[in-house]
């Protein structure tokens, strides 16, 4: 034993001396390899969380709809009539970096599981993508293998893809962010808990058998990614989707079983993580006998066995006695299964290998015990530098006409059909409002509501401020439901940043975090589930510190629901809020100025949300022909969307005094355009002016040119060829 | 004119879900003696003029580029001679 | 007079199919598993196979479905004029089976494509499709990776000559263009029937075109012919002279 | 045990939109004597007992049956004798 001492094993397994000692205290002994090998991966940041735990208590976490918060697989809200929601986020990465299609899918596959887990039915998925360059030959390389995945592995397990982002900026160049997030629902009642307990009760293991692959798979994605990565690289793991539909189907039908105690899925670390997480939430123990472990290859040691993190995998612990239902269920399936172990008194995670014991680790220690980490935060030197934006030296242009086609040509504001296309966004047919608008609109089956579904998050924002970029990114995704009629209930949120060992990465990370929690608090969207990814650099450069928001809305009746496209000839077009003079952080600035400067726009939580609540209020009443968010590219973006998805045109003229490059393309937050029809104009004109709500006349739905004061004056079809190019 | 034939593989301990699903259903149609199963690509290459050489060095480039996944997959070839 | 929905592993719109036909048709409906080697199909009067991906469409679409052990009655009941309706991968393994002729391949643009997409429908006469208009331009969801249809010349010929090509991709004033073939299908087919009319192949999904809030209703109409015919067969199965 | 190799292929005539975008991917790749591309599978099955005529049999067979779609593809196989 002494031997790991000498040679710093530890080191190789990204543990530090500190956490050495305490293995050694909790085991009361030097650790064998195995044994050192589990802790190395739940005590990973992957699985520990242990740089960032004491960052995440800030967020709020409760209200009187929240069934589950943070802590199980996923969280769970209560949406009223015995329905419930479940949903998480995850990151995939690192994997995708390395190997992007196979990456995405187990990515997809893995959020799935941690729905189905809890005997939800998936419902849902969003995917969250940044990728560097787009003129870069790895960049779409990457692109296409990530997209391609998440078509794989979504469409045949069959559940919808019906919305997401994807960004392309520098700032990721060589580190990409694969996020998913899915959406579930189960009936009140009947939640399946991931726990171990009951002394004696059986652990089985079912689905795919266990390979080799992906080893130390988590304590991987808790280091930088380096040259030396690509040795790395049969550390992919290979999605099955076929086995993961076969997977969900029998997991939904064991969750209905009395002697089902509890569910886990295997995802990262493998059976190290998912045996001991169960027990330690059952305050029980395990003990678990290796070679009865279904496998796939000869002569796996117990290391391997324990670790792998082959795809496809669940654990059911089942009472004594009664395994003989999930064991045909099973069989009905065709999963493999079989029983590996049994729940024990004691609080230890016990191991052993045809007989012998191989390694026995106190519970407490193993997942209660790790380490948090307190690290120190700095603000980055030269963001006074970074944030100057002096608009006097930004030539303002006389004619916008090429500069609006240039920017619907470039990849972050073009159409992304391309990529929604690849998904089955219609399966199980309940997609109101598919991905191309604000937000996703699902009907409940059975019922009148139905979910909205959105994910947002602006890295470059967040790189100027990254607290007022978080805050925006949470007022942003309401508001992308409450134009849809939605009323947000809660929030998922992956934290995408670099090293914590860098103050300045720290530093983002703490500061979005204040302002997500700000946010939450104020729109009462508690944080319900989420997932960190840290380590997002490479060679020493971090990528733009990226919290994504996912939020999940409630419409009472899926009837009135608001889509963004341009409805009617002579509707009349409203603008909802005012614009300031804010270029700082644009879209626009980035490409047409190669600017990425300033301080993002001022965000007034108060106006933000009665502006929302007005329009929710009116796609309620029926009174709205359609509502978009004005976001990225501004209010010309915003119209040219709005005309380009019914190929309307619209004669827009807006009285302003402010520069006509901020009019037309400055990010102003609470601002949405709406459209009605003249009938209703006395009725919204009352009830807006009766809310004290600023709204201004902008124009009318005509023709199919969209032209704006004397700057734009161009053909739908002329946008629509740049959009799509 | 050259005839190139390259035999695409899952490296070995990767997993095979098509080869494994192919076997299934090859079982359960009465052929009991298939063992193990597994599913490749057969990329097949018609390529101009060089020598044998050359030819050779172009596929081990183009397959290490683009043809094959070195992450997952492993490759060999065969190449031959052929009349125009 | 019931409808059966054939659950292969790996299927997923058989809850579609079977929602549309039980909550929006409101015809009787009920799900036949796969693996029911000795089921005779008594009592169902139209079979469905519904799309996803059976055995993860591994090997080739449809092949391993198509030694289904419930694919034995299936193949007998179509042979003795029972309507079998095959949406998407059921068209697949349709064609595996070779209760219809031609091969689906990998769509030209080598990817997934979901899409609203207009389909001009080119026969009425057949039990699926005699509530609609010869001409009639359909709005109705595609999505998969493997729809281009495939077939000699000399079937292809043949399908024409017995009026089996019953949709055909068009765009939406229904003009048969190549800009409208979302996939490189020959003679831009959609879908097909067998000789005898009672057998149907097609990829686009009808059964997500069945609601007003489903941005289309112009699946219902199939699923209604069916219903109709059925009908009219339990009729003359009582008062024969009718 | 038997090693058997099958190779499938698209027949002549029907589009093989894959081969034809290698090809073309090849050519961008700068690899521009590549002047045709086609893809096929390689099934690479091991089977158990029976003489070099039994198994010829059966692979003909379940090759005929499930592993090629003669409306769209051709097969060839090799069978080798193996050591356990
Ligand atoms: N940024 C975050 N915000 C809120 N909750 C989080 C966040 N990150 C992780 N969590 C919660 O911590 C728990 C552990 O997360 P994770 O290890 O990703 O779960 P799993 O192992 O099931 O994938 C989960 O309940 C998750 O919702
Ligand atoms: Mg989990």
């Amino acid at each position: 034993m002494e031997k790991f001492k000498e040679k710093k094993f530890w080191q190789k397994w990204n543990l530090t001396s500190p956490e050495y000692q305490l293995i050694c205290q909790a085991l009361n002994r030097e650790p064998n390899e195995l044994e050192l090998g589990i802790f190395s991966v739940l005590w990973s940041e992957h699985c520990s969380y242990k740089n960032s735990r004491s960052l995440l208590k800030r967020l709020p976490t409760e209200a009187s709809w929240v069934v589950q918060g943070p802590g199980e697989n996923a969280g769970i809200i209560d949406i009223g009539e015995e329905e419930l929601v479940v949903m998480k986020i995850e990151s995939h990465n690192h994997p995708s970096a390395v190997e992007p299609f196979q990456g995405a899918a187990t990515g997809v596959g893995g959020i799935l599981r941690d729905i189905f887990t809890m005997g939800a039915r998936p419902i849902a998925l969003l995917d969250s993508l940044r990728f560097g360059n787009f003129q870069e030959n790895l960049t779409q390389y990457l692109y296409s293998g990530v997209v391609g995945g998440i078509s794989f592995y979504g469409n045949c397990i069959g559940v919808p893809t019906v919305a997401g982002e994807t960004v392309f900026s520098d700032s990721y160049q060589g580190n990409i962010l694969v996020n998913v997030m899915a959406v579930g629902l189960v009936k009140k009642g009947e939640i399946v808990r991931a726990v171990a307990k009951g002394v004696g009760n059986s652990v089985i293991l079912i689905g795919a058998k266990t390979g080799r692959d992906g080893i130390g798979g988590a304590a991987f994605a808790s280091v930088q990614l380096s040259e030396q990565s690509d040795e790395d690289r049969p550390a992919v793991q290979i999605g099955d989707p076929f086995t993961g539909k076969l997977l969900l189907e029998a997991c939904l039908e064991l969750a209905q079983f009395e002697e089902v105690v509890g569910l886990q899925d295997c995802g990262a670390a493998g059976l190290a993580s998912s045996l001991s997480e169960m027990a330690a939430r059952g305050e029980s123990g395990i003990e678990v006998e290796v070679s009865r472990v279904p496998q796939r290859e000869m002569g796996m040691s117990p290391f391997e066995i324990i670790l792998s993190e082959s795809q496809e995998r669940m654990v059911v612990v089942v009472e004594k006695g009664k395994e003989d239902r999930v064991l045909n269920t099973l069989k009905r399936w065709d999963l493999d299964s079989a029983i590996i172990g049994k729940v024990t008194e004691e609080q230890s995670f016990t191991i052993k290998d045809r007989g012998h014991q191989v390694a026995s680790i106190p519970l407490p220690s193993l997942v209660g015990g790790t380490p948090v980490i307190k690290r120190e935060a700095k603000r980055p030197e030269g963001m006074e530098k970074v944030n100057h934006l002096d608009l006097k030296e930004i030539e303002e242009f006389e004619d916008y006409n090429q500069i609006l086609l240039n920017l619907l040509t470039s990849p972050n504001l073009s159409s992304k059909e391309e990529i929604y296309q690849q998904y089955d966004y219609l399966v199980q047919t309940n997609t109101l409002i598919p991905p191309g608008d604000d937000a996703a609109i699902l009907r409940i089956k059975g019922s009148k509501k139905a979910l909205a579904l959105t994910t947002e998050g602006n890295g470059r924002y967040c790189f100027l401020d990254p607290r007022q970029g978080a805050r925006i990114a949470v007022a942003e995704a309401a508001r992308n439901l409450s134009c849809k009629g939605a009323k947000p209930k809660a929030v998922t949120d992956c934290l995408n940043f670099g090293a914590p060992e860098n103050r300045a990465s720290y530093w983002q990370l703490e500061q979005a975090i204040e302002g997500l929690s700000e946010a939450c608090r104020f729109f009462e969207t508690p944080v319900i589930s989420g997932n960190v990814s840290l380590y997002n650099e490479k060679e020493g450069k971090s990528i733009d510190p990226t919290p994504v928001v996912g939020m999940v809305g409630v419409v009472g009746d899926y009837r009135q629901v608001c889509s963004l496209a341009f409805k009617k000839e002579n509707d009349l077009i409203f603008l909802l809020g005012e614009s300031e003079e804010e270029l700082g952080g644009s879209e626009y600035l980035e490409v047409i100025h190669k600017l990425k400067c300033g301080v993002p726009p001022v965000l007034d939580f108060e106006k933000e949300k009665k502006i929302q609540n007005f329009c929710r209020v009116m796609i309620e009443g029926g009174f709205l022909a359609s509502a978009h968010d004005c976001s990225l590219g501004g209010l010309a973006l915003t119209l040219a969307e709005s005309c380009l998805a019914n190929g309307l045109g619209a004669e827009v003229e807006l009285k302003s005094d402010l520069r006509s490059d901020c009019c037309l393309f400055g990010e102003t937050q609470s601002r949405i355009v709406v459209s009605i029809s003249p009938t209703y104009y006395e009725k919204f004109r009352e009830a807006a002016l009766g809310e004290g709500i600023p709204f201004q006349y902008v124009g009318i739905v005509k023709g199919n040119r969209l032209k704006i004061n004397q700057w734009i004056n161009l053909a739908v079809s002329q946008l629509e060829k740049s959009w799509r190019s | 004119m050259w005839l190139v034939k390259i035999k695409v593989r899952l490296k070995k301990g990767v997993l095979d879900a098509q080869g494994k699903t192919t076997q299934q259903a090859l079982l359960a149609l009465g052929f009991h003696q298939v063992k193990e199963g597994r599913i490749g690509k057969l990329i097949e290459l018609k390529l101009d003029g060089g020598s044998r050489e050359e030819v050779e060095k172009e596929v081990r480039d183009m397959s290490q580029k683009l043809l094959a996944n070195p992450v997952i997959e492993d490759f060999d070839y065969e190449i031959e001679a052929r009349e125009e | 007079m019931k409808f059966g929905v054939v659950q292969f592993p790996g299927s997923n719109c058989d809850y579609d199919c079977y929602y549309a036909i039980k909550n929006i048709l409101k015809a009787p409906v009920e799900m036949i598993w796969h693996k029911e080697k000795e089921h005779n199909l008594k009592g169902y009067d139209c079979i469905v196979l519904p799309g996803g991906f059976s055995y993860g469409d591994y090997l080739r679409v449809g092949a391993i479905a198509r030694y289904s052990p419930i694919m034995t009655a299936v193949i007998d009941f179509a042979l003795k004029g029972g309507l079998v309706l095959g949406i998407c991968n059921g068209f697949q393994v349709l064609t595996e089976a070779k209760l219809l002729p031609g091969a689906l391949i990998r769509n030209e643009c080598l990817h997934f494509i979901c899409r609203q997409q207009t389909i001009r429908v080119e026969n009425i006469d057949t039990p699926f499709t005699k509530l609609y208009q010869k001409g009639q331009v359909l709005k109705i969801p595609i999505a998969h990776g493997e729809g281009c249809y495939y077939a000699d010349e000399e079937t292809i010929s043949e399908l024409e000559n017995h009026h089996q090509i019953l949709f055909r991709y068009c765009d939406a004033r229904g003009e048969i263009t190549r800009e409208a073939n979302p996939n490189g299908s020959l003679s831009n087919i959609a879908g097909i029937c067998n000789r005898e009319r009672n057998i149907v192949g097609l990829m686009p999904h009808p059964e997500r075109a069945m609601e007003e809030c489903l941005a289309s209703l112009d699946g219902r109409l199939l699923f209604e012919s069916i219903v109709i015919q059925l009908k009219q067969r339990q009729r003359r199965k009582f008062c024969p002279e009718t």
